[in-house]
C-alpha cells in the first residue's frame, strides 16, 4: 500500500520517478546492492567503495548536485531547494525503488548544516553550507571524551579565545568517519568558571595540520570504524564558532536527536532485505522447519514490519505539519535492540558453523558473525538503550526527572 | 492509504470515548459483570441508534453507514480502552462480516439491516468440534461462542458450509459459562437436529478471521494504551521514599518499552485497518501479525501496570486487574501469539 | 542424592524417623495432602482446614508438643531444644518424607519469636515465648500501611505512651492471618520528633476487644487472606515494647528477611509436585508434544530444580556455621518471579479453556487459573521484586545507594 | 554428598588461581591468541607436572591423582574464569573420560598415564557425519574436533564404536579453522583409511558426554562470575552525571538478577559435580539441565558486561569481548541450550 499524500506529493513523485529513469548513468543500479549497509560497529559491505568511485557514480554526483538533489532540503541559495520532508522521503522511497544512491553529505548534511541553519549568522551560512553540499568540506564529530561517553555536558576539551582565533586543545572519543574528514565540530568548554551546561562553545575546526591526531580504535568485531583524536592547538577563527561563545549546548541539543522524518520510510530496507537473507541461510541449515526457529523468524519479521508501519505513521504526522517528539529515541532503541537480538538469532540457526570465521589476515567473520558481534555496539553508541529509555520517559512520557 | 485521523475520524473517537465515559464507565463495567447478560442494553441501544455503532462499516444498502474499517477500528480502540462489556465485537465484527463476505445477497439482505439497527444481535460459533450437516440440519456442538447467551441469531460454521440458525429455534441449547473475564461472556451451544440454513461456504471464512484479528488487535490497541496511562498516572503521584516512584529509573524504563510497545502497535493497528479497507493483499501477513504483537503488547503492559501499582494493584477494588484479565482474554481468544506467528512464516512462505 | 552431614546428623536423623513411624497417628498421612500449599494471593488449597480439625491432627500436635517439636529451635526454657539449623532442616525433610505435617506457629514463631529471642528481656521471653509454642498466642502483622508499602520506616501508626500504657492507633494493611490472630506486632511511631528510623517502637498488641476492626481485602483471584486493620487506641502494658521505646526499626529488621535455612532443602517439594500436576495437565490437553511448550516445561523443572540445589547448598553453608547474608531476597525472588511465570505457562498450556471458571458462587477458579492470578501478587507482597534486587545489589554486591 | 567446599578444597581452588593469575594473565592469552597453537607447552607442562591439574581425576592405577570429579571441577571454573586456552577441556575432559568409560582395560593403561602426565596430549572427535571403519581402518571427517590439532591421540566415535586413532598416522590430515573465540582451537580432521585401533563400544559415549556437559558447565560458571565481576567492579567506579552509575536503579538491577543467575548456576554445578562423583542416577537429567541453564547465565552475564561498560566495552582491546565470544563457543559446543532442554525433558519422562 502506498501512502496518499495528496496530488501535489503524486505529481512529486511521477515527475521524480521520470527524473531518474533519464538521468541514472546506465548501469549504476548494478555497480553494488546500493540499499544494503554497513553495520556500525562492524565491517562495512564488500564493493561499496568501488562501486562509489566508479565514473558513473560521479557522473550521477555531478547530476544530482546540478538538478539540487544534495541536501535538497536546504534553501535554494546555499545548494539545495527548501524541499519538505515528505518529499525528501518521497524522494528516498523513489531512488530505494530505482536501485541508485542518495548523495548524502554525512555528517555535515545531518548535525552541522541543521545547527548552522538554526543558529548561524548569514555569512555563516553561506560560507559552511555551500561547501558541505559540493563535499569540499567533509565533517566527523568531535563530542564524546573518555571521560564522558553518557554525560555530554561534561566535556574537558578547552576551547580557548586569542585575538581573532579560538585554540581547541584536548581529546575526542568515539569519532566515525575521520579518515575521510577534513572538518571537525566540536564541543569544546570555553568557559571553565560557568555552570556545566553555559561554558560550552560549538566550534568548526580544521580536521588537518600536525595538530591534529587520531587513533582507530578496534573493535570486538574486527573492524575499527571509530577513533579517538588528540586536538593540540587547533586553530579556527572565531567565525567558526556557531551560535556564539558558551552557547554550545544549546547550538548541540538543536541537532542531537532530531528526527526529520526523512528516512522514516526507507529505513527497514535495510533489515527487510537481511532478513530475507536469513531465511535463506535457515533453509540452507536445515532450520527453517524447527518450530522455535519459526517463532524467531515470525518475531524479526514482524520487528522490521513495525519499522515500517512506524515509519509510515511517522511521514503522515510530518504531512501533518506535526511537531516530531522523542521519535528519534524511540527509532533508535527499536532498531539497535532488534538488530542485537537478530545477531543472537542468526547464530543460534547457524549454530556450531558459528564458531569457525572464513580463513584471511586480522579477524574476518561471516555477515552473521558481524552482525552478532557489530550488533553489542548498536545499543551503547550515540546514546545507550539506557539513555533513550531515559529521554523517551521523561519527554514522551513526562515522568520526573 | 492516508494515515493521518481526519476531522471526521478525531471527531468520531471523540463522541465515542465520551458516551462510554458517560454510558459506561469501569464502575458501571463492575456493576454488569454481576448481571446475567453482562451487558446494558439501554447503553447498547443508544450506541445504536444514537451513534450508529454497529452500522458504522455495513454499506448503505444493508442499511449501514458505509463508512471503512478504518473507522470502526476507531470504535473498537475506545471499546477496548472502556472494556465495554457489550456484544459488538461479537455482533458487528465476527457476524457482520461473516455474512458480508458469505456471498449470498440474500442473507446479507435477511440479516445485515438487523445487525446495523443493533436490533438483531448476532454471533460466530467458531471451533473444530465435530458438527454435522444433514438436509438443513444440525448436530453437534460449539464451545467459546463470544455472546453466545445473548445473540438471537447464531452464525455456524462447518469444514464446507456457513449456516445461520435461529438461537430459539427447536434443538438448540445455549448454556452460559462462567468467564474469567468477566466483561467478556461465552457459551457453549448444543445442536440437535436444529433446523439451520446454509448462507455461504466457509471458504471465505478466513478472510472473516483475518479481519476479525484486526479488529481484535484495535481492541487490544485501546487497552495497552489504557494500562500504560494508568501505570504512568501512578508513578508520577505515587510517592515512597519521599519521591514519586516515577523517578525511579526501573520504573521510567519500564514505561519507556511499554511506549515503544503500545506506539509500535498503534502503527501496526492504523496500517492493518487500512489494509483491510483497501481490500490489500498484505491482509494476510499484517492480519496475524497485528494479532501476535497486540496481544503480547497489551499482556505486558496489564502485566506492568499491576507491578508498578504495587498492593492495590492485585487488589479485586482496583481496575488493573480489569485490564489484566481482558488482556488474557484476548491473547487467548482467536487463537494465541505463537498460534498466530506460525501463521505469519506459513504466510510469508516459510 | 543427600547431602551427608556427618555421623551426628545421620543418627539424628534416623532416630526422627523412627519417632516419626511410632508416633504419627495411623492415617494422618492420608488426611490431606500436607505438602501441597496455598498461593499466597490466592485460594486456599481444599481440605486443609478439614484436616487441621481433625483429632488425628489434634493428638499429632500434642505429641509434637511434648516432645518439644514445636518451635524446636527455641531454647528449652521456652518449650523448644535449641535445635540448630541442620537439625531444623532435617527435621522437615523427614516429615516430608513420612507425608505428615509440621506444627508450625505461623508468624509467632517465623518473626516475634526471633524478634523477642534478640531484643526481650528475660521476663518477656519467659512470658511470650511459651504462649507461642503453645498455640495460646496467634500473631498477624502490622508493619506495612495504606501510603507506604515498600517504604517501611515511614510509618505513621502513633504509638502514645500513658502511664504504664502504651496506646496504639493508626492503620495498617496487608496483614494475614488476622482473623486467627489474637494479637499483632506492630511497627509504630513513639517518637514523632525523631528521625524517620529512629522514632518508632516494636509492639506487641491485642489483636481483639473494640479498638481492633479488620477488613478482608479481596484480591484479583478472588480470594480474600489479606486484611486492612484500623486500630482506635489499643492499649498494651509497656512490657508489651520489645527492645525498648523507640528501638523498633532495628528490633524488626532482625527478623525481616531472616533466613534460618530450615526450610532451604524442603521449599522446592510444593513447586515439584506442582511442576508434575502441570505436565499431567500439558498431557491432558495433548500440548506436551508441542516443542514450544516442551521448552516451557524444561525450564520450568529447571527452576524448580535449581530451588532444591539451592537449598542444599544454603543447608551445607549454614552446617558450616557460615552467617547468612542476602539469601533470603534471592529466594524470595527467585520463587516468587517463578511462580508468576509458571502462571503465565499454565494458561498458555490450557489455551482457550483458562478462559472459562468453574460455576459456582464468588468467584471460583480452577488451579492453574489461581496461580495465574495469584501470582501478580508473589512479587509485589513482603518487599516488591524491585525493593529485593535494591538489597541484593547493594548488600550482596556493595553497589553504592 | 558434602557440598561445603573443604580445606583441601579450596586451597586447590586457590592455589590454580594463583597459577593462573601469574602464568595466564589476560594479557598473556591476548598473545596466545595470535600464536598458531593458541597455548603456552610452558604453562602446560608447570599445570601438568607441577600442580597435576591433568592427572586429577584420572584414578591412580593410571597415573593419575585419584580426586573425584567435584575437584576437577573446582579446576574447570578456575581455568574458566581465566579463559585457559590450553587443552585441558579436550585431553583431561572429553578423552580421559572417553578411555575411562570405554571399558577397554589395555586402553586405559595405553593411554591415561600420558593423559594424566601432561605429555599426551588427546581429543575427542564427536559428530554425525557419515565415518566408516573396515578391518580397523578409518575413512571420513569430523568436523569442529576441540584442540584436533593440538592432540597426538584423537579418539573417534562411530554409531557402534570408539577408535583411538594416532594423529601422525597415516591417511590422518588435520585443518585448524579460524575460531570466533580465539581462546579455544577447533580443526577439521579427515581420514583416508587411516589405521585406528577399537578401544570400546560407542554405547558409554552418552554418559561421556553427560559429564563433559557438566565440565563445560563449571567452566561457564567461572566465565560468567569473572563477567559479573568485571560489571560490578565497574559500575563502582565509573562514574556519569557525577555519579557512579552502580547508583542507578537499572544497573543495580541487572547486577542483582545476574548474581541469582550465577549463585544458582553455582548451585547446580556443584550438585552435578557430586552426581558425577557419586555415579548418582541423578546425573542424565542434571546434565542437560545445567549445561543449558549455565550456558544462559554466561551468555546473559558477558552480554550484560558489554553493556554496562558502554562504549569500552565494545572495543577490541577491553577484555569484556573475550568473554562474550568464549560464552558464545562454550553456548554452542555439545549442543545448544534448546537441544539440551529437550534432551531434559525426554529424560523425565515427557
Amino acid at each position: 500500500m502506498e501512502l496518499d499524500l495528496g496530488p501535489d506529493i503524486a505529481d512529486f513523485r511521477a515527475d521524480l520517478r521520470s527524473w531518474v529513469a533519464a538521468n541514472a548513468p546506465a548501469g549504476l543500479a548494478d555497480l553494488t546492492d546500493w540499499q544494503s549497509f554497513g553495520v556500525t560497529g562492524g565491517n562495512r559491505p564488500v564493493g561499496l567503495d568501488a562501486a562509489q568511485a566508479d565514473p558513473r557514480h560521479q557522473e550521477w554526483e555531478q547530476r544530482l548536485t546540478d538538478a539540487r538533489l544534495v541536501c535538497p532540503q536546504w534553501p535554494a541559495e546555499y545548494g539545495g531547494q527548501g524541499m519538505d520532508g515528505v518529499r525528501v522521503a518521497v524522494l528516498n522511497e523513489e531512488f530505494a525503488r530505482a536501485g541508485v544512491p542518495r548523495v548524502v553529505r554525512g555528517m555535515g548534511e545531518g548535525f552541522v548544516g541543521p545547527a548552522i541553519l538554526v543558529h548561524a549568522t548569514s555569512e555563516q551560512k553561506a560560507h559552511f553550507l555551500p561547501r558541505i553540499v559540493s563535499g569540499e568540506d567533509v565533517y566527523c564529530q568531535g563530542f564524546s571524551e573518555p571521560g564522558h561517553g553518557s554525560d555530554l555536558a561534561a566535556v574537558e576539551t578547552r576551547g580557548v579565545v586569542d585575538g581573532d582565533q579560538i585554540v581547541v586543545t584536548g581529546q575526542k572519543v568515539w569519532t566515525s568517519g575521520a579518515a575521510k574528514a577534513n572538518m571537525m565540530f566540536v564541543l569544546c568548554r570555553t568557559d571553565p568558571d560557568a555552570p556545566k551546561h553555559s561554558g560550552l562553545s560549538y566550534v568548526l575546526i580544521p580536521f588537518t595540520g600536525p595538530e591534529v591526531t587520531y587513533r582507530p580504535i578496534r573493535q570486538m568485531s574486527g573492524a575499527a570504524e571509530f577513533c579517538e583524536d588528540f586536538l593540540d592547538g587547533v586553530r579556527a577563527p572565531l567565525t567558526n564558532v556557531i551560535g556564539g561563545l558558551h552557547n554550545g549546548w544549546r547550538v548541540a541539543m538543536t541537532t542531537l536527536g532530531h528526527e526529520r522524518g526523512g528516512r522514516a520510510t526507507v529505513q527497514h530496507l535495510r533489515f527487510e532485505q537481511e532478513f530475507w537473507a536469513l531465511v535463506d541461510t535457515a533453509r540452507k541449515y536445515g532450520r527453517h522447519t524447527d518450530p522455535i526457529v519459526r517463532q524467531q523468524l515470525a518475531w524479526a519479521y514482524t520487528q522490521v514490519q513495525l519499522m515500517k508501519y512506524s515509519g509510515v505513521r511517522t511521514l503522515a504526522q510530518v504531512a501533518e505539519g506535526r511537531q516530531p517528539g522523542p521519535e528519534a529515541s524511540i527509532t533508535k532503541l527499536f532498531w539497535s535492540e532488534y538488530h542485537k537480538r537478530l545477531g543472537e538469532i542468526a547464530m543460534n540457526i547457524v549454530g556450531g558453523a558459528g564458531l569457525v570465521r572464513p580463513d584471511g589476515d586480522g579477524y574476518p567473520t561471516t555477515d552473521w558473525q558481524n552482525v552478532y558481534l557489530a550488533g553489542r555496539s548498536g545499543t551503547i553508541y550515540s546514546g545507550t538503550s539506557e539513555i533513550q529509555r531515559n529521554i523517551i520517559a521523561e519527554r514522551a512520557l513526562g515522568l520526573p526527572r | 492509504m492516508r494515515l493521518a485521523e481526519s476531522r471526521e475520524q478525531r471527531e468520531l473517537r471523540a463522541s465515542v470515548r465520551k458516551f462510554l465515559t458517560d454510558k459506561q464507565s469501569l464502575d458501571a463495567v463492575r456493576v454488569l459483570m454481576d448481571t446475567p447478560s453482562g451487558y446494558d442494553a439501554a447503553v447498547w441501544e443508544q450506541a445504536s441508534s444514537q451513534l450508529g455503532l454497529p452500522a458504522l462499516a455495513i454499506p448503505e444498502q444493508y442499511g449501514g453507514a458505509g463508512f471503512t474499517f478504518v473507522e470502526q477500528a476507531i470504535v473498537l480502540e475506545e471499546l477496548g480502552r472502556a472494556l465495554y462489556s457489550g456484544p459488538y465485537f461479537a455482533s458487528a465484527v465476527l457476524a457482520a462480516n461473516a455474512i458480508l463476505c458469505c456471498g449470498d445477497e440474500q442473507a446479507r439482505q435477511a440479516h445485515l439491516p438487523g445487525i446495523a439497527a443493533g436490533e438483531t444481535i448476532a454471533t460466530l460459533a467458531l471451533g473444530a468440534d465435530e458438527l454435522t450437516a444433514e438436509d438443513g440440519r444440525l448436530t453437534g456442538r460449539r464451545d467459546l461462542v463470544l455472546e453466545g447467551a445473548t445473540a438471537s441469531l447464531i452464525l455456524v460454521t462447518t469444514d464446507e458450509s456457513l449456516f445461520a440458525v435461529a438461537a430459539d429455534a427447536p434443538g438448540v441449547t445455549v448454556i452460559p459459562v462462567a468467564t474469567l473475564d468477566q466483561t467478556r461472556r461465552l457459551a457453549t451451544i448444543t445442536f440437535a437436529d436444529a433446523p439451520a440454513s446454509v448462507i455461504g461456504s466457509a471458504e471465505p471464512l478466513v478472510g472473516v478471521l483475518d479481519r476479525a484479528a484486526v479488529a481484535l488487535a484495535a481492541e487490544q490497541l485501546g487497552g495497552a494504551q489504557a494500562a500504560l496511562d494508568m501505570a504512568v498516572a501512578y508513578a508520577k503521584t505515587r510517592e515512597q521514599f519521599n519521591r514519586p516512584i516515577g523517578t525511579f529509573q526501573t520504573i521510567k524504563h519500564r514505561c519507556a518499552d511499554l511506549l515503544l510497545e503500545v506506539e509500535s502497535t498503534r502503527s501496526a493497528v492504523q496500517y492493518a485497518a487500512w489494509a483491510v479497507a483497501d481490500g490489500s493483499d498484505e491482509l494476510p501477513t499484517i492480519a496475524p501479525l497485528v494479532k501476535a504483537y497486540a496481544s503480547d503488547t497489551f499482556s505486558h503492559a496489564a502485566a506492568e501496570n499491576i507491578q508498578i501499582h504495587g498492593g492495590i494493584g492485585f487488589t479485586w477494588e482496583h481496575d488493573a486487574q480489569l485490564y489484566f484479565k481482558r488482556a488474557h482474554f484476548d491473547q487467548q481468544f482467536l487463537g494465541d501469539p505463537a498460534e498466530h506467528r506460525e501463521r505469519l512464516v506459513q504466510r510469508i512462505g516459510i
